[in-house]
């Protein structure tokens, strides 16, 4: 099965484009023009092993061009808008707690004594949208690659996954695209299944519906993990041997780079059908444990994960990353079936396979490990000193490659970006009945109730869930999970998401602000300190002037804020090609954060604990409900979208951080979709207990009760504290410089609000939980 | 003395961890072995305890815990069926317990062809929520665990069949022996009557855990591995947390203590 | 030879995933559907005799309490 | 009217059930197994067109990316 010779040298732009398309090398004309200069220089012809080599190396979703490459913005010429805005946040920060950011399959950060935490989210949306099941399973066994792939034992999964409206008519379905119904069940039922299978509990996400997501679901996978700092083996020389392990290479999942990095068209379940894979969680989970045991015995000198490119992409990056070369043998690598012609089995993406790089000397017992779990391991290759990646199909030589030219050969990407406000007003209405609005609101997708979500995935294999997405004795949503994964420490991790499209309809900057600051209270909500962030962002197209201003908008609010807040990023990742016959997807961040509990027997939940306690609101309340779900219910968007004032915010924050640690604070739960008014609501059903409370003396620019009620003003905080402490509470909060207010107390079987005396809401608990949960049925 | 405690694992259970970590919590001396290993050595009888822990074993394909059970009637037969006529207790957690009754050990300790079915919830999902449960027997196994307790269920296929048509036979069967562990209950200890949450899979009489006539073989959905501290109970933050499943274990490290 | 082995649930033996699947079949409006079985289907390629298929069937891919199974050679 | 949908995925998609019975059958000893595939019935009953069967299996009982289905009225 011999390589082929493709063609280049003399084509015309014409042909190398047509080239590009029909190979689907999603490469441009100038990085093909580059590609034949390079082997002009050469005198000869490329081979088709080489050329998809480039494909792989060079996609946007390898290298993020876009984010790496040049934009022009508003007269500004930014440089690499990850270096300028996300990057920058860490390198200014420069905490002595990160172990490794931004170089690793996932962001790493101290824990206790030798432990680090590693974290990663990934994105599988265009395999989630043409076969959202085996998409979204896949999805889930990528990110715990990731993990694996920083010799890490992935202890938890995370998901926030948005889909079409569930009452979509059929009719309005674009040809080829699936019902957001389908997708919906079939996602869920993917991630439960490889997380159930893996034995990995899955404690944190959220679930988003919104029109723009009907031809492009977003599917966001994250995985958390242990890792021993002595045992992280990075120093892989020559002559070491690259090990690939797992299960068997097939066509599947060919292109599937390429695929992420061009749009959805309608025929793409034809065109990249072979994109398409089940997965099977138990060999990844036998994978795992072979894994760890390699680790523990440090027997490897590096390690990576197969995924987007295959075998093409993680054996040059590592080459590359240890400054040397690579030699390939690829009739070494055991296949599913006869037949895979040579660059096919270098860029296949099957699922359940890793890359370890061994010293010679511990490669037989490595093997013994591998044999012990049923895995099998094959040696493919070696590491060489010169800088050039050689592969072999048996005798012949299928490519030849230049390392320096693979990754400094890539042309430099050049775009525009623009953005103009929206032309938006602020509706003005009749405020309808609070009551009955907050029972609806209650109601909304976003906000109802995603437990028949939760509950089909484990969230306590491992026995070390603490704080369950689920939270007090009637199950109320959550702020952040909490885990104990140390046997012998209290310490605990706390693992929280922030995100908001509907903001982002309005000004992408303040989605990102909003986000950064839902993600960054959450994890203070449950007692989370010492946070670091990871950014995912899920765009239409960049080569849309708009979309990229947007990009660039968003991620200067990244920059601003976060460095604000003090919270580096320590990984992250775009998907930038979001489109579907139906246009572009709502420019959509999530920002996911990780924090430490000194112990975690201080965690908070959201629930209110006793009655007869003071509730507090905490943070100024502002008239800014553009993007609430209040005004969505209403059907309208507005354009007063809510702000962040950091310096304002941090005051708040310290002031939950400290009146948690000293035990003040008995339930706390942020607000942030539907306001005060959910907030209040889901912590009265939750812990089975009421509250009354006078709106009027929130801190809050003037405004309607409504308003006051549903505003979704950022950093604010509903909290109960324990009946005798609330001197020492407020003492607490006046000396942080922080605004709030006693609201009333807990009790009863209801919630009752006043404002100025007068009842305003009163609802049984029991009616307001009925609508919570009647919003999202599976 | 600190029993020597077997605790079994194939492809796909994951439960191991927490549950050699609760044994040895418990005094007991642990060993994860895995499955091929034990067809290999045959030192079952090496043990005084047996337990089969909770997870996918061989991804549930098939039928849940089919494969698994196959594999050790067909391999380990003999020694199995040893080892439960010493009387040497066995227990099964969630896929555990889909493995012996597919091995055909419970409920009536014979290795051979399963007398019962634990088929896909009633729901047809998979579902992870606390459940509460009703005592019904006096098995050793149990420990001083007490009239209604709490632990967590996480499973697809936790529904117990009985033969259809002589199903109220068998039943009557299982209640002479005082065979029925474990009941799914209401927090007042009132039998769930089939109805869902309080019996999460449409379980036969809310069946939860079985155990053989001499109720040294225990078979159960709810994880009691999970319920061992109290901060791992969904209430805790209200003081409310309990450590069932510790009280549970503690029976069987006991009961094996003296085997 | 190919055998197709068919596993289906006893009659009297609630089937769930039947169960579901008519009702997701209604929600999407289609009011035709009376019932909804679902079964299971092995195919089994390889020189393997009737008994033996049905050898499997009994020692595994059956379980005998709930479920039943139809042997088909097709090829 | 009785229907009979069979769904399975399709060749070159991985089929794990099918893996695991086929290497469960030969530790039973079976050596004769060259191959399992596994795949899905639904046994519909009533009114229902072969149009609507076709539609039912294009919006929820099979994927067409990754499956393949065959109708068969039985009754
Ligand atoms: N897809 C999901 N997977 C896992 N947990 C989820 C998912 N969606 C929501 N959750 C959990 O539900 C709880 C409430 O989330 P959400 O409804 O988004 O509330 P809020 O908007 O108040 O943060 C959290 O614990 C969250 O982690
Ligand atoms: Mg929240």
């Amino acid at each position: 099965m011999p390589a082929e010779r493709v063609p280049l040298l003399d084509a015309d732009d014409e042909a190398l484009l047509r080239l590009s398309r029909q190979r689907q090398l999603a490469l441009s004309l100038e990085e093909m023009r580059a590609i034949q200069r390079h082997y002009r220089s050469l005198g000869r012809e490329p081979t088709d092993v080489e050329l998809e080599t480039f494909a792989q190396t060079w996609s946007e979703h390898c290298v993020h061009k876009t984010f790496r490459g040049v934009i022009e913005y508003e007269g500004e010429v930014i440089r690499s808008l990850l270096r300028s805005t996300i990057a920058r946040v860490t390198e200014e920060l420069s905490p002595d707690w990160c172990f490794s950011v931004f170089e690793d399959n996932a962001g790493i950060v101290d824990f206790e004594g030798d432990y680090a935490i590693a974290f990663k989210v990934e994105t599988h949306n265009h395999p989630s949208a043409i076969e959202p099941f085996g998409g979204a399973a896949t999805g889930v066994g990528g990110v715990i690659r990731d993990i694996l792939g920083v010799w890490g034992e992935p202890i938890a999964n995370t998901d926030v996954l948005c889909f079409g409206p569930l009452d979509y008519p059929y009719e309005r379905l674009p040809q080829g695209i699936k019902h957001p119904r389908f997708i919906f069940t079939h996602v869920v039922a993917g991630i439960g299944s490889y997380g159930n299978n893996m034995g990995i509990p899955t404690v944190n996400g959220a679930v988003l519906f919104d029109e723009s997501y009907v031809g492009n679901p977003l599917v966001y996978c994250g995985t958390l993990g242990l890792v021993k700092k002595s045992c992280y083996m990075r120093s892989a020389t020559p002559g070491d041997v690259l090990l690939l392990v797992g299960g068997r290479t097939g066509r599947d999942g060919i292109h599937g780079v390429t695929f992420a990095s061009t749009e959805l068209e309608e025929d793409a379940e034809e065109a990249f059908g072979t994109a398409v894979q089940i997965g099977d969680p138990i060999e990844e989970e036998k994978i795992k444990r072979a894994i760890l045991q390699v680790r523990d015995e440090r027997l490897g000198s590096a390690i990576t994960d197969l995924g987007g490119g295959g075998l093409s992409s993680a054996v040059g990056e590592q080459a590359h990353r240890f400054g040397c070369g690579a030699r390939v043998h690829l009739e070494r690598v055991p296949l599913k079936y006869a037949g895979m012609k040579p660059w096919e089995i270098w860029v296949s993406e099957s699922q359940e396979r890793m890359l370890l790089i061994v010293p010679r000397r511990n490669l037989e017992r490595v093997l013994e490990i591998f044999r012990e779990e049923e895995v099998e391991a094959s040696e493919i290759g070696e590491l060489i000193p010169e800088r050039v990646l050689r592969v072999y199909y048996g005798s012949e030589k299928v490519a030849e490659i230049d390392m320096d030219f693979l990754f400094g050969g890539l042309p430099e990407v050049r775009r525009k970006a623009e953005w103009a406000p929206p032309p938006l007003e602020e509706p003005e209405f009749e405020p309808p009945e609070p009551g009955e609005a907050l029972l609806r609101v209650l109601s909304m997708p976003n906000v109802a109730s995603k437990e028949e979500v939760i509950r089909t995935y484990d969230h306590e294999v491992k026995a070390q869930t603490v704080l369950k997405p689920l939270q007090g004795c009637f199950s109320g949503p959550g702020d952040a999970a909490v885990l104990k994964p140390l046997r012998h420490s209290w310490r605990g991790v706390a693992v929280s998401c922030g995100i908001n499209p509907e903001y982002g309809k309005i000004d992408p900057y303040w989605m990102a602000a909003s986000a950064i600051d839902e993600a960054v209270r959450n994890n203070l909500a449950v007692g989370g300190s010492r946070i670091a962030l990871l950014d995912n962002f899920c765009w239409g197209s960049p080569e849309k002037p708009r979309n990229l201003g947007a990009l660039v908008r968003a991620a200067k609010a990244c920059y601003d804020i976060a460095r604000a807040y003090g919270t580096p990023f320590i990984s992250g990742k775009d998907s930038l090609y979001n489109e579907s016959p139906m246009g572009s997807v709502t420019p959509t961040l999530l920002i996911s954060a990780v924090g430490i509990l000194e112990d975690v027997r201080r965690a908070v939940s959201m629930d209110f604990k006793e009655r007869g306690a003071s509730v507090y609101v905490l943070g100024m309340s502002r008239r800014e409900l553009g993007g609430s779900q209040y005004y969505r219910m209403l059907g309208f968007l507005g354009r007063s979208v809510p702000r962040v004032v950091p310096q304002e915010a941090r005051r708040t924050f310290r002031g939950v951080e400290e009146g948690i640690r000293r035990g003040l604070i008995r339930a706390c739960h942020d607000v942030s979709e539907g306001g005060v008014g959910v907030a209040l609501a889901e912590m009265c059903f939750s812990g089975g207990v009421g509250a009354e409370v006078e709106l009027s003396r929130m801190p809050a620019e003037s405004m309607r009760v409504d308003e006051l009620l549903f505003s979704e003003s950022n950093s604010r905080f509903i909290v109960e504290v324990a009946r005798g402490m609330e001197e020492e509470f407020e003492e607490l909060l006046r000396g942080c410089g922080a605004v709030f207010a006693r609201l009333g107390v807990t009790g009863g079987r209801e919630l009752v609000v006043r404002y100025e005396g007068r009842e305003v809401v009163s609802l049984e608990l029991e009616r307001l939980r009925e609508s919570w949960q009647s919003g999202v049925r599976v | 003395m600190s029993p020597r405690i077997l605790v079994l694992r194939g492809p796909g259970t994951n439960c191991d961890a927490e549950t050699v970590h609760a044994l040895r919590e418990l005094g007991a001396e642990p060993e994860l072995v895995h499955v091929r290993r034990l067809v290999r050595t045959r030192a079952l009888e090496a043990f005084e305890g047996l337990v089969i822990p909770g997870g996918f074993s061989y991804g549930d394909r098939i039928r849940s815990g089919a494969v698994l059970a196959r594999m050790l009637s067909h391999a380990l037969g003999r020694e199995l069926q040893r080892f439960v006529d010493e009387g040497k207790p066995v227990l099964g957690i969630c896929n555990g317990f889909q493995v012996l009754v597919e091995t055909g050990v419970l409920p009536f300790g014979q290795v051979g062809e399963p007398a019962l079915a634990l088929m896909k919830n009633a729901s047809a999902r998979f579902e992870a929520r606390w459940v509460h449960l009703l005592r019904c027997s006096d098995s050793e196994l149990l420990g001083e665990l007490p009239e209604v307790s709490e632990m967590p269920v996480a499973n697809a296929e936790g529904r117990v069949v009985l033969p259809p048509g002589r199903a109220q036979e068998v039943l009557d069967e299982l209640l002479q022996n005082s065979q029925v562990a474990l009941r799914y209950c209401t927090p007042s200890g009132e039998p769930a009557e089939g109805r869902y949450p309080a019996n999460p899979s449409g379980s036969f009489w809310d069946i939860a855990g079985l155990t053989t006539p001499n109720g040294r073989v225990l078979g159960m959905m709810p994880h009691p591995e999970r319920a061992f501290s109290a901060y791992l109970h969904p209430c805790w933050t209200s003081g409310r947390g309990t450590e069932h499943g510790r009280v549970l274990l503690q029976g069987f490290v006991r009961c094996a203590g003296r085997a | 030879m190919k055998w197709e082995v068919r596993v289906a649930y006893r009659r009297g033996v609630q089937d769930p995933e039947g169960e579901t699947t008519k009702s997701a079949l209604e929600m999407l409006g289609y009011g035709c559907v009376e019932e909804v079985r679902s079964a299971k289907l092995f195919i089994i390629e390889g020189e393997c005799t009737r008994e033996e298929v049905e050898q499997m069937c009994r020692r595994l891919l059956a379980n005998p309490v709930s479920q039943e199974y139809e042997i088909r050679r097709v090829e």
